[in-house]
């Protein structure tokens, strides 16, 4: 087993991989950027080394400085979380090189299903069903013209380096298509250091099922069940489930075997995530694989009892699966939300500023996978999630129970964030029912708002408002007082406040 | 003692008076007497006829943001509000129009040049923050007044982008 | 199902009970004692009545107080927790004559197995095996002493009323009998209300296995397989897991239908635990019902994913269990440690004042059922229990080193807590290999004192203690500064120290 | 700047200075340069040669409790802890010795009167907090001088509970 591992993230994915690693008794180094050095994975990791500028592409998409890091420390391995460099095939290979272990799969299935369109060829090949669209990514733009005309519109533009929502744009008409290119191409550069986009048919309101699956260096395949991912906003996944309600134990086999096929013709190890899209029709078709540990992990970890950062490093350390296909089952329901640093009310526009105050939700059942504290400055620079609240319960209805208790229970400060938002999407009767595509959002929350405040609430937040002006806290420190009117009141007749008497 | 406060542009007035056991709060034509105690700087618990009421509090410097249950208000000191530009507000004046940046970011493209008339809808520039593009549009139909920024330039949330001058 | 439920509890089972109510949609009621008004469990509740001044027989133990609250507030269930009147049949049957839901077992299985003396004649009835000892209370010492040697020293006092280490000494010859009799006599009435103690032979470090059980108002009844709570110190549990070394499938089996019968043999319903001592030859016993939640009950939650609290109040409700024994088995591995505000290193003296600094541990399967917090003054008049750290992992090891990372992230400032001395216990090289027993405690940790601080770590402190001198977070209080020398020292040549600069 | 700090009974000196890129520390022969980052009022960040260090801390009236990697340490100034009695020690001088209280508690049984001859280890009275009972007991062969404290009165951790003058 390693000693020391490197963590090429930060937020709340570099915490969960040190917490892990902890556990294991292995050592581990962080990496931060300049306005990242009071981030939370820097004050938890055993080391932490500097590595740039705030921009991601100076820092945390700086292989060299990455890779130095790592000799600097000793470090023997390098988990690179989500995002980043952890698709990046280039990276992988390098490491191989240095001889520096990458947690994840060899750099070839990387470079394979990094690829999405030459990943599409090899599963259309293997048997696997896929979304008809482009199997090359063009040189120039008309060629994309005469492909989406082919597909007929609506088409779904795609970067070929990554996931994550980066670089998608649905395209309905031909007059979309050159604008909706180029914006892709620049999110996917700036996001992936990849510009390549290609074209799919957009499959109209498909539920979005996926698979986690493990594989070792000695050619076992596991999968471990599915995860549905259906509410997603900006093509970004913010609500994720297991089991899907879409599925019967037929489905789920077949798909599951299907997942292990993917791997399999990938030649692929470690984690990772074969994405379907199921329409309709419960017909399912090949999207991608995330080729990494994904965001949502934490609801697959709840329902099959596996921990799969363990499992990615004792994978990459050379360990065989220690369970088969057989010794795993479902068991319960998870939920995940993801709390981003947006403004719900405002197209989920990112928000940045301070925290003044975080009171995390917790209790049975609830894990709360958090980067962020009381008193950090979000920064603009990097992916605006904060945290995610996970829950597991008996059944679905009482996990939707459990989460909203949570989201409820939950206060961010200072800054915009999605909860009241997520509230309403778990609190809607047809998320309720089961009743989930990738249309969710757009057809049950265009134009949301914030439900109206009770005027009890108001009330009492204006005395607490009162109180604090008057009496801020245990600690004497006033920072704002309400205007206190100097025009007379019927109270001012009743003698003057006397501060702090009696507390 | 009577305060005002200012919550989601309404001006609000309530009254708190310390009194035997607790505080007496008086709020439009209701009058109750709340026992308030301070649990932590951020933390009060307020008990009201036998129900109790966990808040949090946190503060700025010019709000406090207050969290019941789990519903949040932002409560301000009326006459500070009007001192800056809000946030991917535009700020209509005698036909001009001024567009501030939606939150802190970067300008990655500007579609634009001064003296350009302008569709309603139409994208002015393009924002980047948190790795997400942002389109900047127009609401009305007009010309480009004036650009304050240029490409790759960091913008904060209130800073001026584009002046516009709407069509008479 | 109920609308409005009250819990007459305080600290950290009744947060646990208000979290389940709430998720429920279940209104809640707290009660709390003059010294309770900041308590964690009042602030979250919906509700919340003062019964009385801080002494429990005055408050917490105050029928009339009690019931009179949840008639003011309409409360139709009274959720007694665990301790107080949890396992008083009086009580359940003043309940039941107020046609108020106790949520626990009926008034007439409660009196039988709280008497305990009762309880073993009626288990010896059914074929239950139990401990030699008193079948009965006897009015006088010499009756007691007549008993003892019968039994052989040496024996063991417990309560008739209850349990949780209240009113038990071990008495090794007839010397230490009379004051034995007396301590436990106290002890039992201040806990219980009941001074009734009785004798048993002392079986030597055994191991303490116990079942957990759930039977419905309709005569269905499981169990929920074992755990074992072996490591005691004052015979009281610190440390419990599931599933416990000792057993295999076969005596699992044996033991888990042996505990059904004695609920059925009681007419046991509700949530309850069957308490067993496992001798070295794997001989059980039967020692007594715990007719109430457990402390320890997350440890079973963890492992058969059952939410007991949830259950308990649907069973009150008159719902039917939803699962039978085939639906239930054990996953992982769980571990919980209890965190007292005790002083390890005086014979776990219970510490009381203020908690200046609580830094909860978090994190993938890691549960945190806590009633304090940062301020919270811990009062001298209740059990010390501050808070339960509990973990569940895929394996045992797992699940050790999880508890020990979690116990390292816990921070407790103000009070000496348990934390250092658990640290130990888990670390133990005979607690990691299972061989654990109620003697443990005593065989491996007589005299134990914290280990010595490394100089490394000493040399950090002074440093932060320093720093903080000077210029003390970011609130700028100052509050207690280090001595600053008057002396000449070396730096002094170097110019002063400038406050606040550069921060 | 100079610091000394009682740390378990030991005098402890170490010298903090600020510089170039953070904080200079020296510790008997050593000497190190730290980044000292206040995270929040009770969290510090420090980094030192390449290792991170959180630090948690919270002070009351006397002390310092300083917690770091699961180790807590509790920080006084000099000087300070003199003045008063400790929870559960003997305070002996010339042949006195006086008991105070181990904890906050309630005496409920008080087994000795005032020139009581009494051996080592014999329980001199019964203190209970938190619902436990815990024994008083003599750490010497004496008398009893005084008794400070009656049956049901409620003590903290510093009250003297019984003065014994030891044997000669």
């Amino acid at each position: 087993m390693f000693k020391k591992i490197l963590i090429a993230n930060r937020g709340e994915i570099a915490v969960r991989v040190i917490k892990a690693c902890r556990e294991m008794g292995i050592s581990t180094v962080a990496v931060y950027s300049d306005v990242d050095r009071k981030s939370l994975h820097v004050q938890m990791a055993d080391e932490a080394v500097p590595i740039g500028p705030a921009p991601a592409i100076e820092s945390y998409l700086n292989m060299d400085r990455i890779i130095a890091a790592a000799r600097a420390t000793g470090a023997e391995a390098i988990h690179p979380g989500y995002g980043f460099l952890a698709e990046n095939s280039d990276f992988a290979r390098r490491l191989e090189k240095e001889k520096i272990v990458f947690i994840g799969p060899n750099s070839t299935a990387l470079e394979l299903v990094g690829d999405k369109v030459r990943a599409r060829q090899t599963m259309e090949k293997a048997g696997v069903p896929i979304i008809p669209g482009m199997n090359s990514i063009p040189k120039d733009i008309s060629e994309y013209e005469v492909a989406a005309k082919k597909l007929g519109y609506p088409v779904m533009i795609k970067a070929s380096a990554g996931g994550g929502g980066k670089g998608m744009r649905i395209v309905c008409s031909e007059q979309e298509l050159r604008p909706g290119l180029e914006a892709g191409r620049r999110e996917a550069k700036s996001a992936f250091g990849d510009e390549s986009v290609y074209l799919e048919k957009y499959i109209e309101e498909p539920r979005h099922v996926e698979f986690q699956v493990l594989a070792d260096n000695y050619g076992n395949t596991v999968h471990l069940f599915e995860r549905e991912c259906s509410i997603q906003r900006r093509h970004q996944k913010i609500v994720e489930e297991s089991p899907s309600q879409a599925l019967d134990p037929a489905l789920r086999a077949k798909m599951g075997e299907t997942a292990k096929k993917v791997v399999r013709a990938a030649g692929y190890n470690n984690a990772g995530t074969v994405e379907f899209l199921l329409d309709k029709n419960k017909n399912f078709f090949f999207l991608e694989v995330n080729a990494r540990l994904q965001v949502e992990h934490p609801v697959t970890e709840f329902c099959t009892g596996v921990d799969l950062v363990r499992q990615q490093i004792r994978i990459a350390a050379g360990e065989k699966l220690s369970f088969s296909q057989k010794d795993l089952e479902q068991r319960g329901h998870a939920l995940e939300c993801r709390i981003y640093a947006e403004d719900a009310t405002k197209n989920f526009l990112p928000s940045s500023g301070k925290i003044l105050f975080l009171k995390e939700p917790k209790g049975p059942g609830v894990r709360h996978d958090c980067g962020v504290y009381s008193g950090w400055e979000v920064p603009i620079y990097y992916d605006p999630i904060l945290a995610k609240l996970i829950v597991w319960a008996e059944d679905r209805d009482a996990a939707c129970d459990r989460m909203l208790a949570a989201l409820n229970d939950y206060a961010i400060l200072g800054i915009s964030t999605s909860i009241s938002f997520l509230k309403d999407v778990v609190n809607h009767p047809e998320f309720r029912a089961g009743r989930t595509n990738t249309g969710f959002i757009k057809n049950h929350f265009e134009n949301w708002g914030e439900k109206e405040k009770s005027e009890d609430k108001l009330r009492l937040a204006l005395a607490a408002a009162a109180f604090d002006s008057i009496n801020s806290g245990p600690s004497g420190k006033k920072v704002v007082g309400g205007t206190q009117k100097a025009t007379v009141s019927p109270w001012q007749t009743l003698g003057h406040w006397r501060l702090g008497e009696g507390r | 003692m009577e305060f005002e406060f200012l919550v989601d542009k309404e001006l609000r007035k309530i009254v708190l008076e310390k009194k035997e056991g607790g505080y007496c709060i008086a709020y439009g034509e209701n009058q109750v007497t709340a026992d308030i105690q301070s649990i932590s700087p951020h933390v009060l618990s307020l008990m009201i006829d036998g129900r109790s009421y966990l808040v949090y509090i946190a503060r700025d410097k010019e709000k406090k943001y207050i969290f019941i249950d789990g519903q949040q208000f932002i409560v301000q000191e009326p006459g500070r509000e009007t001192k800056s530009f809000h946030a991917g507000e535009e700020k209509a004046q005698e036909g001009k129009l001024l567009i501030t940046a939606p939150m802190p970011g970067k300008v990655i493209k500007i579609h634009v040049v001064e003296q350009q008339e302008v569709r309603k809808n139409q994208t002015l520039a393009i924002v980047e923050a948190m790795k997400m593009e942002n389109d900047i549009k127009s609401s009305v139909e007009g010309f480009v007044k004036k650009i304050f920024v240029s490409v790759g330039e960091l913008v904060d949330s209130e800073k001026p982008l584009i002046e516009l001058e709407t069509k008479k």
